[in-house]
């Protein structure tokens, strides 16, 4: 039980070659192969996104036909919600770090992390595969709604059956941390002792684990529609459409709360952290996690409320959706007093989140306007939606994701980011942003639909705004890329713990080594974020 | 490389884990059969008559003898593992090779089943089906699709079986490391109690 | 926008003045808090920080008046939207059928327009069916829309307070040329709407009737241009290539092949276009409709 | 949980299993065998009352299930911990059910 004085061999260094990344089961590596995979997707998926922008410049064709058109938003949403969101958080940073922050040496079963990390890629060639057989990406949009999911000759089939496969991948890595955060905490480490990413990964690892299984069979019962020509939700043998949106949106309601929880986990990590005192209301954030993903099961009907639902149906389900709101309030009220008598020392990761709090906002509170039932059946399909989506999917969980990106870069790489440059693009990502996405707001109070590849001429300006938004955006991004690939080749040497934080991350080498610490990890008494008594760290 | 070991390893064996793992994994499977059944159910509600009406087509005294042959098996695998746990290995490998017997014995059965459907043309797609009411097709379909779902984790549960055999012969499995086997027949189990809805609701809704 | 189009504007735009007023609060006011902590309690001005671990009183209060104000927000967007489904049994009955990518509105007395003609201060009650895939009525201007699904029939009502012309939009995802499935709601005096509702005649040649109350020219050109199906100028007489059964094979467009094409669109689809795309018109369009369609074709040259 | 972790490295230990005697599988069997028979009984012989045939085979059917699960499964003698989970997922299924009905019904 001695302890190492000298630097370890780090996890990079201690196997070499192809077949030591991709068939370990070190879930540090697993993490990065995730991340590598995430970010490629997400790339292909914002340019597709840029796409769009520059076609809906001007009204009529600018750069491409309505077919392609639509055929592109339906690839930009599923890449960016079954092979970019969904898994990003958890898949990547909770891969590599959960074991690490509750004081273990890897998740309770590698075998299956790979195993969920090769679905993964199944998943992601199925997705690519879309592309080049047949007659092209599937056009349906992300939701497939039947029966135009049927009677579609692209290629719906194997679309569907990358997101089924991706939804496996989902299930385990879910099933696999439920059992590593019940199993694996370091002695000491109580359930309160947790971190609260840690926290947040637990509910999110109970949605991804009930939830899935629904959209799972859904996707089943259409790849059975269109194989046998007939099918479950043709009303010609009984059927009904509208059960299928009931199916969807069981799954797909919940799984945006996957796509937040993490995220908003990650903010609770990094707020104390620059704020440089522990975090405020650690019980009501932990406990909002479980509430958000409990009573996230039970709104789905709100993606349907101009479906021709009943009425008591629509009540229930409106009620439901504002309640769901009140524990996302909490934890964005714990962060706000989280800052209060800090020594806030204004870093980029922390910039990230100050805009994470402001974008989430926007978003949540815009789903407010369309969780109410008189709002939401002017608003329901229009570019409204679409501006709430992208604020609590991309202003939130996104920026989020990059937040974390230079927070935990130092631990990851071993290497410093450059710090200015990070800033400047972030401005540059905030202010794009920002134009981006609002006009889509107020293009949705003025009643442009959304999906739309053509529109009326007096939403041209409006639109003209949101592409230059995207341009300043994309420029914005790429300087962070840029950014971050420099840094990670050439960037300053850095310590153990360059940013002072409390959680058992810290306390290893940065890179960490490949059974995470050179010493048995010390279990901070009191809550984990607190400053005090660890200063010796 | 560090020299210390941590208590609370992943590589470490952890029984405990396993078994809560493989139920994490049978509520994944029972809320995957959730969503038929939840189709089912508005189904039902919505064509009660022409389900009621088809399910006469289906055989009840094979659906019977097919309860109670899943039902026996479950009783094997569960008693293979207190054998196994007792220590006595070759009445255990007697029992789980029992077991996939059984699991036959139910596939083979399920052929004859089909294939009478066929016979009468009632898969989807075929000419008495094509021609029948939309109820009644919906009924056939949803049959189709939760049996055969039903008895493909019948197959996968065989199969699996047959590996934990090979893994007791091979002595990866033994009367102290037995969590394998257990994990296999709690699989099992959870595919004879899905049985033991899918029977009355196809084939007792007179 | 604000202007009152129709019986719902008001209780729409009064929920969501509501609940953007307390939005907006709530964005400013956080914002403002946050922004205000980052700068005074900013390291250089606030250099040892003070652990504040949690409160009790807080966190309740965060908690309750949240609570309370999203149940009063739900109250508001309730109330806005239980007239809607008050459909009243008095009014004028009006089919709407929707179908890719065309709307066609069918009045009591069998008058079938492709715009809603609708007089003003009188509730009109919409029938909502689809031929194919799920549509959505959406009517910006009266803050009102409703999915058309198949195998249903949803309803949707409404009261125009304001003559003019007002924008129709399909608001579900409905293929190709979903964003150019529009139409326009016309709200004029009871006088006219009586005479236009009363006047059946139509100048068009029948067949050309029946290819627009059928919406077959949402897909099919009369001008040589391609939309989503082959365009009918000249196809009369001429030999096209068709796949049966995955088999090529070239046909003389006759009286036969038109029927066909109508009654069963995927039996021969012609090369270069996408099956399934038409639906069959087998109970919708009558024999002698399709004679009238050949009629008309012939003189498409 | 820590004490837990000591114990769980000592595999076979005879507290950490209740071996289910082989007789009270054969008993629980039959049990389940007569639930069976009964269903079909009620069922075919009818009493032609639909209603009334549906939830009793669906009452047996939940029974056996839970013995199955109890008995067969060892959730009797398990963690407490899966059985309350076992419940939440219940639950979920139970009002996946339960609203989309509400849908129907009430239409
Ligand atoms: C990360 C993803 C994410 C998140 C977190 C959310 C969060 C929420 N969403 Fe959103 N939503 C989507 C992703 C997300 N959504 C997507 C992708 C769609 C479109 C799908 C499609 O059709 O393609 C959608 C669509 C959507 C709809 C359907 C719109 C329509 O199609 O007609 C509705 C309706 O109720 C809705 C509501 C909500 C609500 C009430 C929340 C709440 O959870 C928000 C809670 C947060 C706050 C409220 C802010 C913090 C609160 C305070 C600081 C306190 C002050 C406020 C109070 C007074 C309570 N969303
Ligand atoms: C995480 C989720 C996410 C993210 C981040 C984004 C990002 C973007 N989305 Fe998103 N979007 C969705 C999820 C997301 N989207 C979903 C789910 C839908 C619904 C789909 C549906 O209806 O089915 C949707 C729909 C949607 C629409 C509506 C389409 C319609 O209804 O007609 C539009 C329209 O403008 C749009 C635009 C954009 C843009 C401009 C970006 C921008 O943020 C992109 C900006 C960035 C760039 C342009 C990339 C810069 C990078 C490069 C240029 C590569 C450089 C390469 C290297 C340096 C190596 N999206
Ligand atoms: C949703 C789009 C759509 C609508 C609406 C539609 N069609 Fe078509 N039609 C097609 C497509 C696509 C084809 C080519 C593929 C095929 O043959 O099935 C086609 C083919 C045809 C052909 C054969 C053309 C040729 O060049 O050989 C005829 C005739 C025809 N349609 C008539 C009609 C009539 C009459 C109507 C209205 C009552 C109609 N269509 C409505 C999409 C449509
Ligand atoms: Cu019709 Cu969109
Ligand atoms: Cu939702």
């Amino acid at each position: 039980m001695s302890v190492a004085l000298t630097q370890p061999v780090n996890f990079y260094q201690a196997n070499k070659g192809l077949f030591s990344w991709i068939f370990s089961t070190d879930h540090k590596r697993i993490g990065l192969l995730y991340f590598y995979a995430i970010i490629s997707f997400f790339l292909v998926a914002m340019m597709l996104g840029f796409l769009m922008r520059l076609e809906l410049i001007s009204p009529g064709e600018t750069i491409m036909g309505a077919k392609t058109y639509n055929q592109i938003f339906t690839l930009h949403g599923v890449i960016m919600i079954f092979l970019f969101l969904i898994p990003s958080v958890p898949a990547f940073f909770g891969n590599f770090f959960l074991p690490i922050m509750i004081g273990t040496d890897d998740v309770a079963f590698p075998k299956v992390n790979l195993l969920s990390w090769w679905l993964y890629v199944l998943g992601g060639i199925f997705a690519l595969l879309t592309l080049v057989v047949g007659n092209g990406p599937a056009d349906t949009g992300w939701t497939f709604y039947a029966p135009y999911s049927v009677k579609t000759g692209t290629n719906v089939t194997l679309a569907v059956l990358a997101a089924f496969i991706l939804g496996f991948s989902s299930i385990l890595t879910g099933l696999n941390f439920i059992v590593t955060i019940h199993r694996l905490r370091a002695p000491k480490m109580g359930w309160f002792k947790m971190p609260l990413f840690a926290w947040a990964l637990y509910a999110t690892a109970w949605i991804q684990l009930l939830a899935t299984p629904i959209i799972g069979i859904t996707l089943l019962m259409i790849v059975a529609e269109r194989v046998f020509g007939l099918g479950l939700f043709d009303p010609a043998l009984g059927g009904d459409p509208i059960l299928y949106q009931h199916l969807f949106w069981i799954y797909s309601h919940p799984a945006v709360y996957i796509m937040v929880l993490p995220a908003m986990g990650l903010i609770s990590e990094m707020i104390p952290t620059f704020a440089k005192r522990t975090i405020f209301g650690y019980k009501a954030i932990a406990f909002s996690s479980l509430a958000i993903a409990f009573i996230g099961y039970f709104v789905w009907g709100h993606h349907m409320f101009t479906s021709g639902m009943s009425g008591p149906a629509r009540v229930i389900f409106s009620v439901l959706t504002f309640l769901v709101a009140v524990p996302s309030a909490i934890k964005v009220f714990n962060w706000v007093a989280t800052l209060y008598k800090g020594s806030i020392d204004v870093k980029t990761p922390l910039l990230f989140s100050l805009a994470f709090i402001f974008q989430f906002l926007v978003g949540g509170l815009t789903g407010l306007v369309i969780g109410a039932l008189a709002t939401d059946i002017h608003l329901h399909d229009t570019y409204f939606v679409v501006g709430h989506f992208h604020y609590v999917m991309f202003g939130g969980a996104g920026f989020a994701f990059f937040g974390a990106l230079h927070y935990w870069f130092p631990k990851i790489w071993g290497k410093m980011y450059h710090e200015k440059t990070a800033k400047v693009a972030f401005t540059f990502m905030f202010i794009g942003f920002n134009l981006l996405y609002f006009p889509m707001l107020v293009l949705g109070i003025m009643g442009m639909p959304r999906r739309y590849y053509d529109y009326l001429e007096e939403f041209t300006t409006l639109n003209v705004i949101s592409t230059v938004g995207s341009w300043i955006l994309i420029t914005g991004i790429i300087l962070m890329i840029i950014n971050l690939i420099q840094s990670k080749r050439t960037g300053g040497e850095t310590t153990r713990n360059p940013w002072g934080g409390t959680t058992l991350e810290w306390q290893t080498p940065s890179p960490p080594p490949l059974h995470n610490f050179d010493a048995v990890p010390v279990v901070p008494e009191g809550n984990p974020y607190d400053h005090k008594q660890n200063k010796s760290i | 490389m560090s020299n210390f070991v941590l208590v609370n390893s992943g590589h470490n064996r952890d029984d405990e884990a396993s078994k809560f793992g493989m139920w994490l994994f049978l509520f994944t499977e029972l809320l995957l059969f959730g969503g038929l059944f939840l189709v089912y159910t508005i189904y039902r509600y919505l064509n009660s008559e022409t389900f009621l009406y088809s399910s006469y087509e289906l055989n009840v005294l094979l659906g019977t003898v097919n309860t109670i042959v899943l039902l026996t098996s479950s009783l094997t695998v569960a008693l293979s593992i207190t054998a196994l746990q007792k220590g006595n290995i070759r009445l255990s490998l007697w029992l789980i090779t029992a077991t996939i017997l059984f699991a036959l014995t139910f596939l083979v059965i399920k052929y004859f089943e089909w294939s009478a459907k066929f016979e009468h043309g009632l898969f989807p797609g075929m000419d008495h089906y094509i021609q029948m009411l939309p109820g009644e097709k919906m009924f056939f379909f949803l049959y189709f699709f939760m049996t055969g779902l039903h008895g493909l984790h019948v197959i996968i549960g065989g199969v699996l079986l047959g590996y934990i055999m090979w893994e007791i012969k091979k002595k990866k499995v033994t009367p102290d490391n037995n969590i394998f086997l257990e994990n296999g027949g709690l699989y099992w189990h959870l595919v004879d109690i899905i049985w033991i809805f899918l029977f009355p609701l196809f084939y007792l809704i007179h | 926008m604000f202007s009152d189009a129709s019986n719902f504007v008001q209780g729409v735009d009064t929920s969501f003045a509501i609940i953007l007023g307390a939005s907006l609060f709530f964005l400013v006011g956080i914002t403002a808090v946050m922004v205000y902590f980052v700068v005074r309690y900013h390291k250089s001005r606030h250099p040892e920080a003070k652990d504040v671990h949690e409160s009790r009183r807080l966190e309740i209060t965060w908690t309750v008046i949240p609570t309370i104000l999203v149940l009063v927000m739900f109250y508001f967007g309730w109330t806005g939207y239980k007239p809607m489904r008050s459909i009243p049994d008095e009014g004028i009955k009006v089919k709407a059928y929707a179908q890719m990518w065309s709307w066609q509105f069918e009045y009591e007395n069998g008058k079938t327009s492709d715009s809603l003609v609708v007089p003003i201060d009188k509730a009109v009650v919409l029938d909502l069916i689809s031929r194919d895939v799920v549509h959505s009525l959406y009517i910006p201007a009266f803050r009102i829309k409703e999915d058309v699904v198949p195998g249903r029939t949803n309803k949707m009502w409404f009261i125009g307070q304001k003559e003019g012309d007002y924008d129709i939009f399909c608001a579900e995802y409905c293929g190709d040329r979903h964003s150019y499935m529009l139409s326009k709601v016309v709200v004029v005096p009871e006088d006219k709407y009586t005479t236009w509702f009363n006047n059946k005649t139509t100048t068009d040649h029948p067949g050309l009737a029946v290819l627009k109350k059928n919406a077959c020219l949402s897909c099919h050109s009369l001008d040589g241009t391609r939309i989503v199906g082959p365009s009918f100028k000249g196809i009369w007489g001429h030999e096209v290539e068709v796949i049966t059964n995955g088999e090529e094979r070239s046909v003389t467009v006759n009286e036969d092949y038109i029927l066909r094409s109508v009654y069963d669109p995927n039996a021969d689809v012609v090369k270069g276009f996408n099956q399934g795309q038409m639906i069959s018109y087998k109970n919708i369009i009558s024999e002698d409709e399709i004679k009238d369609i050949i009629e008309y074709l012939k003189t498409l040259k | 949980m820590a004490d837990k972790n000591k114990s769980r490295h000592l595999p076979g230990d005879p507290t950490e299993h209740l071996i289910v005697p082989y007789k009270f599988h054969i008993g629980i069997w039959v049990g389940l065998i007569v639930l069976t028979v009964m269903t079909v009984l009620v069922s075919v012989m009818g009493l032609s009352l639909i209603a009334f045939s549906v939830i009793t085979a669906l009452i047996i059917a939940v029974t056996k299930a839970v013995v199955v699960a109890n008995y067969f499964m060892h959730l009797k003698y398990d963690n407490k911990l899966i059985t309350i989970l076992m419940g939440v997922t219940l639950l979920l299924f139970v009002v996946f059910i339960a609203f989309t009905a509400i849908d129907y019904l009430t239409r």
